[in-house]
């Protein structure tokens, strides 16, 4: 055990140096790296934009910024994050790096079209970028019509033929990811013996593929009516707006799931290894990503309940939104239960999914108070809503990334991460985070309403504890991105399989070689057969592989 | 404790009264399931850390039906509270009492516009007396609004070209946030103003002492006039070349389609602003001139309220 | 891919036509709330004929049939769940 | 990078009749049969989002139509279902060859593959050009409600609901006609392949997947032409 580490002679990371090696590359590990460049540029910006939001409302005048400003300010906040960061950022970066080594296969079915969506999100990303300088969009990330399509001056077309766009790039990924699970899988590589990160991706996919072509089309009408000024919006004109809440819904909702399923299969992932033990329940919880791909579908209506839908869709998607909240419910039981009896060591990754179990348990617990009618007649539209879904967006799915980005770092990079450096930011994150966005629930209940430039006195001092964790997260932040690169150089090299943990991702090389596997892996066993731990013994942390 | 604990803004009406018992119910079911699941969390990451000895012998072959089939009742069983009582309140909630002060309301970048039945305006401030039932028809001239008074735990959307309707009824006197919470451009948070909740005889003295506008009725009339309405619409029994306006409020009015329809204020605003989409039997041969951006929507709220008073046995006869 | 023999083609050629005559034969009968039922019926018996003939479902596996489908059924939920406010939204 | 690694313990059997008729294999699959299938799959993944793309339409086309029935019962008068019919009769007939042109390059008869593929592009090309005809006639009537062109509309209808069913044609029939001209290309593509005499069996798969394409945009019209041309006054509710 005390033998040097020796990095693999050649992997994906040292077969050419050239630009054009990186940029016209169809390696999905390479694109997977692309990806993570260009999305952690965009979580840079929508952040920005946050952290100016949390100063601004410091106060309640509006001293900071004007009215127009920090409208525009929540507008790009909510869009990068949604549409630019959140949405694809574990498909495209770890979804891209381990679908195919997961699975056993040398590459997705169409790196091709893997590359080409890279290129496509830059556009649809170059898109928004440019309405942002020039002037910038004031709409929310909602797109409201008649407002968006009529009323106001911004960029709106610019902005929605961006987010349009990279539409379609999330619409290749999908239907890469499923054409690849379906058809590429190892010998013997059963749909029970996937890995649970691959059932997530695959239901995830499923959601890009036949949602996100109803987001480009419902965009694209409303380009048309600010263009044409003729449409199916406007009242004016005949038109009628519900019709553009309806269209959108349909896909943002379960846009929400892309977003948080994928993170539910990094947890996964992460809670059986450091509890070195098979995850409880293994066929729930790949029949519940299924479920919440489906269901998720039916409950878009609960975005609706005041805007004057009738009362029997109101009544039948309320009850729909409980429906989609059950498997979510067996996941996070079935996790908890993964660790009973388990052997668990605290590494960064497993922080930061506990971290994730918890937070998301909050967030999606508020969002049955907004899945409540009555409930939501209050609450629609105030800041219980921005906690509710910051605490499964970023609380769940940013850290879960978080963990994921830590947990792989060492087969994608081939060096380890500082570790006690590594707990400490978790563990501030985690802090910062619950400052942040703890009190916006309060503020909510209380009546506050978001999109606020300017609110009441009396809430003042819920909002400056927000901006306060907001400053200590944006800190917290920056610390894993400034130490995961001093790692490039500095990290201890890694073995291949540096967690012990057993996947086909763990059996090749870190890095890995550019066709994933010097041999054709064969799978003859499920997912997640650590050996049983033994009974009354501390378990030596070693470095030999389970795996046989 | 009406307001839970300084949760909850202070309650002010009966909707409140009626929600902020769910409310707290919604939030002690997820508090403590959340310090369920994070101390179980935390008590087997202690328990079962690595460095510990512990027994770990689990039973690979166990069937866990049981649990898992667990896992998804008792949620289902909450949740089903859940959403029987959400709805039930959200339902009763639906229609207004048919003896509720009705008062009109205009949301436009960036203001509210109410009127009262006697024809007082006001602007950014809506009065109203406690312990009745106060109804608001509200529409928007541009963009969608939204009307929401967190003291009485209501809002509903202020949708262009079409009524909304919300109703309350004040249970304590004082004054009440009134906010915009639909994002709505530029000025969306200072679209504010405050409901002021007074006495009944309060209400009344500031009624009376308000410099009393027309009421809608008599500016409705007025635009009548000046719209030159009454040149087809002759009063009955002469009967023109299109249909007499008296007494259809709230009737089955037969279409030319075959078809009926009830003459509520939606179908009026139609029938006004585009009166072709809906031609009554019998008539249409020299059609109406569209009124769509002409008339002002608040010029059509007081039309409107002419016409009602013109069928004034029917007022509440919905059928 | 299999039965390399052109046939089936015109066959199905041959009853595409015949539907289309027959869908705009009904177009000139009035059959009250028929008229909108019928047209959509013929639609979708040509739309069949394409896809199990012309697109090769017919030869294909369970899974392609599974995806051909699940557009449909996404289409459904969304006219369905939609409709579901329109048809009954009052006033 | 398109050596076929063979895989001795893969479960794809290579019985297959056709499979000598397939393209090269690519690095990342194992063989020319999974290769097959992996595009199939894609393709029809594909045209699941293409379906979901129109569908937005169909949603706004049906609450409209419920809505407004008569209106759009009479302002369908004003577009040709003559021309229709025959636009209808050229696109079916044009899935015909499109058939045939597949199964042609699939057996690697270049020249019959040419004029079929031919034959289906001049069908489309006939359809496109009697649906500019038709939109030309609309905007010659001020039927044409789009970058502000006059728009009057003369029936018994309400105007400004009558043009709702305008935009409606417009954008449905727009959206179609885009897909037949990106069709049609794709057409021409394998057109010049088989022209040039390149290898067919290269050709066969991207000739399936264009054909699925192509029969796709056919079925979307099937519903298109009684939607838009063939209205009733129909009375549901
Ligand atoms: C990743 C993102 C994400 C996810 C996963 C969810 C998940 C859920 N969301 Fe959320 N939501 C958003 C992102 C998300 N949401 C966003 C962005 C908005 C605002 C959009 C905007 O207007 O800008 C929003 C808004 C929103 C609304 C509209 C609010 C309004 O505007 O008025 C509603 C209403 O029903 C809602 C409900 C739910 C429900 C029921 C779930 C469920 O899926 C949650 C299920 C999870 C659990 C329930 C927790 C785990 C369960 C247990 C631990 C079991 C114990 C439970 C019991 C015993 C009951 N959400
Ligand atoms: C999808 C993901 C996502 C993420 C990750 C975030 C992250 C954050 N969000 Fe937001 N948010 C949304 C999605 C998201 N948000 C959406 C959809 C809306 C609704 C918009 C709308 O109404 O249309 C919204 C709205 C919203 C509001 C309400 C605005 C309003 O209604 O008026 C607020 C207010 O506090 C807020 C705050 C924050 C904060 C403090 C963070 C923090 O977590 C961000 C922290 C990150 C950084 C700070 C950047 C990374 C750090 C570095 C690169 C280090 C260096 C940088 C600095 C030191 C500045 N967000
Ligand atoms: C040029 C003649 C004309 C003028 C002026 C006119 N109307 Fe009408 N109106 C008609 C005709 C004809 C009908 C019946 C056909 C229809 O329903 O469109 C009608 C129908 C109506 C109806 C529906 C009646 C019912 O029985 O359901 C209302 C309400 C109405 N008009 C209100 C008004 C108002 C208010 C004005 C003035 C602002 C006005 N009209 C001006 C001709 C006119
Ligand atoms: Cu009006 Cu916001
Ligand atoms: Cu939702």
């Amino acid at each position: 055990m005390t033998e040097a580490i020796v990095p693999p002679e050649h992997h994906y990371l040292n077969d050419g140096y050239s630009a054009r090696s990186w940029l016209l590359t169809t390696d999905h590990k390479r694109i997977a790296v692309l990806y993570l460049l260009t999305i952690t540029f965009f979580f840079a910006v929508g952040g920005v934009a946050a952290t100016i939001i949390r100063l601004e409302l410091l106060t309640p005048a509006g001293d900071l910024v004007q009215s127009e400003t920090y409208n525009k300010l929540f507008s790009i906040h909510g869009i990068i994050m949604v549409f630019f960061f959140l949405l694809p950022v574990i498909p495209s970066v770890l979804g891209n790096f381990l679908v195919p080594i997961m699975i056993g296969a040398r590459d997705l079915a169409f790196p091709k079209l893997n590359l080409a969506s890279w290129y496509v999100f830059w556009i649809g990303g170059l898109f928004t970028l440019w309405a942002v300088v020039v002037g910038g969009v004031d709409t929310g990330w909602t797109f409201y019509t008649p407002f968006s399509s009529v009323y106001t001056n911004t960029y709106v077309i610019a902005t929605a033929a961006g987010v349009m766009i990279a539409g379609f790039s999330s619409i290749f990924t999908g239907l890469n990811f499923i054409v690849t699970i379906h058809k590429m899988r190892a010998p013997g590589l059963t749909w029970f013996r996937l890995p649970l990160f691959i059932w997530s991706m695959y239901a995830t996919s499923v959601i890009m593929v036949l949602g996100t072509p109803v987001l480009a089309i419902t965009l694209t009408l409303l380009a048309l009516e600010r263009l044409t000024h003729v449409g199916v919006f406007d009242p004016k004109i005949g038109g009628d707006p519900l019709l553009f809440q309806h269209l959108f819904w349909f896909y943002s909702h379960p846009a929400v799931y892309i977003m948080v399923l994928p993170a539910m299969g990094v947890v996964s992932e992460l809670v059986t290894c450091f509890s070195r033990k098979k995850i409880f329940g293994y066929k729930a919880i790949a029949y519940s990503s299924m479920a919440i791909a489906l269901f998720g579908f039916l409950v878009w209506g609960h975005h609706m309940f005041v805007s004057g839908q009738s009362v029997y869709a109101a009544v039948v998607f309320s009850m729909l939104s409980f429906l989609v909240a059950l498997p979510s419910a067996v996941k996070v039981f079935n996790w908890t239960a993964t660790l009973y009896k388990g052997s668990i060591t605290f590494n960064t990754p497993l922080l930061y999914a506990l971290g994730f179990i918890g937070l998301f348990t909050i967030g999606g617990l508020t969002g049955l108070f907004l899945a409540t009618l009555a409930a939501d007649v209050h609450l629609h539209d105030t800041y219980f809503v921005i906690a509710h879904f910051h605490y499964i967006m970023v609380g769940g799915t940013v850290m879960a990334y978080l963990g994921g980005l830590h947990f792989w770092w060492p087969k994608i990079t081939g060096r380890m991460y500082p570790e006690v450096w590594a707990r400490l930011s978790a563990i501030g994150i985690f802090i910062g985070f619950n400052l942040t966005f703890f009190p916006q629930y309060i503020l909510g209940l209380q009546g506050m309403p978001r999109r606020y430039h300017v609110y009441p006195e009396e809430f003042q001092v819920l909002n400056v504890l927000s901006s306060a964790g907001a400053s200590i997260l944006a800190v917290a932040y920056a610390f894993p991105i400034t130490y995961l690169l001093w790692s490039l150089k500095y990290g201890a090299i890694a073995p291949a399989n540096p967690w012990n943990a057993v996947g086909l991702e763990w059996e090749t090389t870190s890095p890995p070689p550019t066709h994933n596997f010097i041999e054709q892996p064969v799978v003859d066993h499920e997912a997640y057969n650590y050996a049983a731990p033994a009974q009354d013994s501390p378990q030596p942390i070693a470095l030999e592989s389970t795996a046989s | 404790m009406d307001n839970a604990f300084g949760l909850l803004p202070p309650a002010a009406s009966a909707d409140a009264a009626r929600l902020d018992p769910l409310i707290l119910f919604l939030i002690c079911v997820s508090g403590f399931m959340s310090l369920l699941i994070a101390a179980t969390i935390v008590a087997f990451a202690v328990r079962y850390r690595r460095q510990a000895r512990v027994n770990r012998s689990i039973n690979a072959q166990a069937n866990h039906g049981w649990l898992e089939a667990t896992f998804i009742t008792v949620p289902a069983l909450v949740m089903a509270v859940m959403f029987a009582w959400g709805t039930h309140l959200y339902l009763g909630a639906v229609q207004a009492p048919a003896d509720a002060l009705q008062i009109n309301v205009l949301g436009k970048q960036w203001m509210w516009k109410f009127q009262h039945p006697q024809g007082q305006r006001e602007i950014n401030e809506l009065h109203v007396p406690v312990d009745r039932a106060v109804r608001l028809k509200m529409i928007s001239e541009d963009v969608i609004h939204d009307l929401y008074v967190p003291a009485f735990r209501v809002k509903h959307d202020v949708v262009p070209g079409r009524y909304s309707t919300l109703w309350f009824t004040p249970t304590r006197a004082g004054e009440y946030h009134l906010f915009c919470s639909q994002y709505c451009g530029s000025k969306h948070s200072e679209m504010v103003g405050r409901v002021v909740v007074m006495s009944q005889s309060d209400y009344a003295g500031w009624l009376a002492g308000k410099t009393s506008n027309l009421t809608p009725q008599e500016s409705g009339k007025r635009l009548y006039a000046q719209y030159r309405c009454g040149s087809c619409h002759k009063t009955l029994p002469e009967i023109g070349t299109c249909p007499p306006l008296e007494g259809i409020y709230n009737q089955r009015v037969p279409l030319a389609d075959g078809t009926t329809v009830i003459a509520d204020e939606a179908y009026l605003r139609e029938s006004i602003v585009r009166p072709q989409a809906k031609i009554v039997a019998g008539y249409g041969k020299e059609p109406m001139p569209p009124f769509e951006g002409v008339l002002t929507e608040e010029g059509i709220l007081d039309l409107i309220a002419y016409i009602k008073s013109l069928s004034p046995n029917v007022e509440k006869a919905a059928p | 891919m299999s039965g390399h023999s052109t046939r089936p083609y015109f066959v199905v050629y041959a009853l595409l036509m015949v539907l289309l005559a027959l869908t705009v034969g009904a177009a000139t009968q009035d059959f009250q709330a028929w008229n909108f039922p019928i047209a959509m019926l013929i639609a979708t018996v040509k739309a069949g004929l394409i896809l199990v003939i012309f697109m090769h479902l017919r030869e294909s596996s369970a899974l392609t049939w599974l995806f051909a489908s699940a557009a449909l059924v996404w289409l459904a939920i969304m006219l369905g769940l939609s409709l579901n406010d329109y048809l009954f939204r009052m006033g | 990078m398109t050596s076929p690694t063979s895989q001795a313990s893969t479960s794809h059997t290579q019985s297959h009749s056709a499979t000598g008729h397939l393209p090269p294999v690519a690095m990342q699959f194992d063989d020319a049969l999974q290769q097959h299938d992996a595009c199939r799959l894609g393709m029809w993944l594909f045209l699941s989002t293409e379906l979901m793309l129109f569908g937005g339409l169909f949603l706004a086309y049906t609450i409209f139509r419920i809505a407004h029935a008569d209106v759009f019962a009479e302002a369908s008068q004003h577009v040709a279902p003559g021309w229709a019919t025959v636009m209808t009769a050229l696109l079916l007939t044009s899935s015909l060859t499109m058939a045939l042109a597949v199964q042609a390059v699939r057996d690697g008869l270049h020249r019959r593959a040419t004029v079929c593929l031919l034959l289906t592009m001049l069908l489309g090309g006939g359809f496109i050009g009697i649906k500019l005809h038709e939109y030309h006639s609309l905007y010659a009537e001020h039927l044409a409600p789009l970058f502000g062109w006059p728009f009057g509309y003369s029936g018994q209808q309400d105007a400004s609901l009558a043009k709702m069913f305008f935009v409606l044609y417009f954008f449905m029939t727009g959206l179609h006609a885009l897909h037949m001209v990106i069709g049609i290309s794709l057409l021409c593509w394998i057109m010049v392949a088989m022209i040039r005499k390149r290898d067919a069996r290269r050709w066969s798969t991207a000739a399936e997947m264009v054909g699925l394409y192509w029969h796709f945009v056919d079925l979307v019209w099937v519903f298109l032409f009684p939607l838009l041309y063939l209205i009733r006054p129909d009375k549901w509710f």
